[in-house]
């Protein structure tokens, strides 16, 4: 039978850049386990704001991805994240290395509608140096030589998050957690689960307002209680150190995590 | 109880030192010791009279400046009000450069690690880099890194207003000098001999003949590390400040990790 | 005797980049009417974030302002800026002359620490034509033509704003006006008055902390009740459209102007 | 009460049709009758199945979808989340040139209007930009306008995703055919002639022969205006929707500025 996260999954195609939040920003895992679940959307390219933890793991442990930009993948706490590191060392996904502001910046020229932001910092690091897509020019507003990285615009197909509410309207609140409004409005579909829906309208009150992304930026909204789990969900839960722990040793060969990923239904989480 | 400094703690104290005069400390997610450093730091301004000292905790709810989501971190640097920042480093090599991303030839590494994190642009902004990495042994200090997440140095005509300031080991704290540029040995902490530190680092460092002891804290910054600065610990990094107080107690190994 | 308004006029020294907020944002005219009185801030460059009202002619008919960046100014509903205009006409100013999200581009370029900000649109106005600091470049990361205009980081001295209230802390709360906060992040200084100082710590709360601009970013604060007066104040209080239409009226003469002047005194009105 | 349409509601009617099949409209901050249209077209998209229309007036509390300061609105243009906007403007040419700023010679001009806001963006960014203003005059009308706040057309390398789409005056409505360049006039509204427009007109135009006169709107879609449409438009421009509802039941002037 067809829910609600299979009809944002679907929105999901092969070969799609997909927009993910970094592990304590409200990553989407009920959504991300029935991608998995469902296995059609395949050969991501995932764009990790501006780093990935669990979920790249997970998905890249799946086979459904081609290729990840990011800054950092890890499993925080719980040390380094196995289905990557062992993707990255086989070849099996392209890795597009970059720095946390230079992925804000790429998706920030999306904001903006102009194709480039420039970039302090970078130059004579090797993260600049294998990125192909990067420019470096001659500063045209400075008179003596300067030279400056531009990161081109990011355009995600769609974004996905979770977040502990939406209303009605479809406006979700997101707090201070303004990254995720970045990765709408650089995206052509956002796709929210959220842990609850209420009936207040959170832009008819300037408190609620400053905290909330606007329904104008929102494709689809699924209710999905405890979706963030097992990382955490800033104000309303903590990450559950254990499983993260437990899922790291299981995940360090691809008959472990198959095993777990068979043996672990995150949806009836407690 | 141990009367004397243990090892941890004349980590934390040389970090106070290294921070001293600083307004705005940023500190990573994972780093108890950095953390404790700029607590340190921050109660020996506040009985000097010295400006306030405000540490950001990133991922911390109660030491978070910040309202503007995870980029806001990267601008406040670049608008130059970070002072100071930790970088660790899966390689350092003595030109200052670090390695976040892995061993071996890129892209397909024989070990990966996370990734470069924001070090590529904070290298860059934050006037006080302070390399801190516990383990000190050749596969760490290497002579040259497999993968430059951030460079030590930069030329003459590119934007740069920060760097490495320091590098301190779980052996000693040198002073990293951009002109040379190079690391040079300020301090051997208690028990290293400078033998043993070149052993155990594959590049060049510049070094007195004798280089001194790291010094240990007078006794009311020890009380002050023991009191205040412990219990701010343990709100944020609770395992870590029990830890710590054990090994003050002489209830667990006082070694740290080399 | 010097009181706090003195205190927060006294960081504004002659010659200095002014940013001011648009005339619903939060204009702090109490602290407008100060630096009037004091006159010891001359040849003012004002930066208008992106328009300008009441407090950007009265600064003129004041003789305080040497240069004036802004999309517009104008007194809303109660017609154009008198002295503005006359100024403008006289040549007693010079004019930079702008369009709303060239100015937010120069200020998010100093936020992000990069020289220039590129922009789309522009090419072929003449807001572009006698803009000799904005720079026209053929887009580097294009196969093809395609020409982008670069707009240098604008960079203020001071910033100056009115807000419902701050804490105790020095937080400001600024609501869904966030190009408060980007003008805070540019600019050297930032000088607030607010309605009321209250004691709840607005980041202990992630609903308020949403909406604040951290004190870290906040050089000094002052109290001053109904401080944007005749303007309003979102969420706080109306604008006083019969003081405004009252200002337009007397100021169409710098006679008229100097008598509103001399016998208004905004800070004790109702 | 005027069972026909009065000359302000056919400008409101007018703009209902123009904003046909838009899903987010952004209506300036003094701007009643394109907001009463927007209005109209909402009411109607949802009397017939169409997607829904957002209205967005900027200042409006109530209208407000944006939480991101005011850069928020050119953001959401140039992501192509605007569809229509409306423009003024003291001066408009026949090549769809728009003169925000003043009349004379730039700088020092011998009349200074305020300035471009934010057209120099939004012309190149919505697809459909309606000019509106209701003088017809020649010194509005103009053969070419004295400063550029925001040009009609582009060359074919420069980015453009938006530009003039209609231009509405309190005489008529004319289409704009940007392979041209120029405006073609689709109607006269109710008691102008061909000639009179010609006279108060400093561009050259297109036109049929016999132009068709502005259709009044059918008796639902005038039943929607005076009821829906002008209570909400009531809670935004309370004063505006008192006049115009007074001039419905022939209690004030009907006549429009021209």
């Amino acid at each position: 039978m067809q829910d609600d996260l299979d009809r944002l999954a679907a929105y999901v195609i092969s070969g799609m850049r997909v927009a993910v939040p970094v592990d304590y920003g409200g990553v989407p895992m009920a959504l991300t386990r029935r991608l998995i679940t469902r296995g059609e959307a395949r050969d991501l390219h995932l764009i990790c704001v501006p780093t990935g933890g669990l979920q790249v793991d997970m998905l890249i442990g799946a086979g459904l991805v081609a290729m990840v930009e990011t800054s950092a993948v890890s499993l925080g706490e719980a040390g380094g994240a196995p289905r990557f590191n062992n993707a990255v060392r086989s070849g099996e996904v392209r890795m597009l290395d970059a720095t946390c502001p230079a992925i804000h910046a790429g998706l920030l020229a999306a904001q903006k509608a102009v194709p480039f932001m420039p970039m302090r910092g970078l130059l004579g690091s090797d993260v600049q140096a294998y990125r192909e897509d990067w420019k470096v020019i001659d500063n045209p507003l400075a008179e003596d030589a300067d030279p400056i990285v531009l990161i081109p615009a990011i355009h995600p197909d769609v974004a996905v998050f979770h977040a502990p509410m939406a209303d009605r309207a479809g406006n979700v609140w997101i707090g201070r957690r303004r990254e995720l409004a970045a990765m709408a409005y650089a995206s052509g579909t956002t796709l929210v689960t959220v842990e609850r829906i209420v009936e207040t309208d959170f832009m008819a009150d300037e408190t609620t307002a400053a905290g909330t992304l606007p329904a104008l930026y929102v494709t689809d909204i699924a209710q999905a209680e405890r979706g963030a789990w097992p990382h955490g969900l800033w104000g309303t839960y903590d990450p559950d150190s254990a499983e993260l722990r437990r899922y790291a040793a299981a995940a360090r060969t691809a008959e472990g995590f198959a095993e777990y990923m068979a043996t672990t239904k995150g949806e009836t989480a407690p | 109880m141990s009367t004397s400094a243990i090892a941890r703690e004349i980590l934390i104290v040389s970090i106070a030192r290294l921070l001293r005069g600083t307004r705005h400390v940023a500190v990573g997610a994972a780093s108890p010791i950095p953390a404790a450093g700029a607590m340190l730091a921050r109660a020996l301004a506040e009985a000097t009279d010295e400006p306030r000292l405000r540490i950001s905790i990133l991922g911390s709810v109660e030491h978070n400046f910040f309202t503007n989501g995870s980029a806001e971190l990267f601008d406040c640097a670049g608008q130059g009000r970070i002072d100071a920042f930790f970088l660790g480093g899966g390689q350092i090599d003595g030109a200052g450069n670090v390695n976040l991303v892995g061993v071996g030839e890129y892209p397909e590494m024989k070990v990966r690690w996370p990734g470069s994190f924001g070090s590529a642009y904070l290298y860059f902004t934050i006037p006080r880099v302070i390399l801190f990495r516990e383990e000190h042994t050749p596969r760490v200090m290497v002579k040259s890194v497999d993968f430059i997440s951030a460079p030590g140095t930069s030329a003459p005509d590119v934007w740069r207003k920060g760097g490495p300031y320091a590098l301190l080991s779980g052996r000693g704290l040198f002073m990293f000098d951009k002109d040379k540029p190079g690391f040079r040995l300020e301090s051997l902490h208690s028990g290293q001999t400078l033998a043993e530190i070149r052993d155990a680092t594959g590049f060049e460092f510049g070094h007195d003949e004798n280089p001194p002891e790291t010094a240990p804290p007078d006794a009311p910054t020890l009380a002050l590390l023991r009191g205040r600065v412990l219990d701010e610990l343990h709100e944020t990094y609770p395992d870590f400040a029990a830890g710590l107080r054990a090994a003050i107690h002489g209830t667990e190994p006082q070694e740290i990790t080399r």
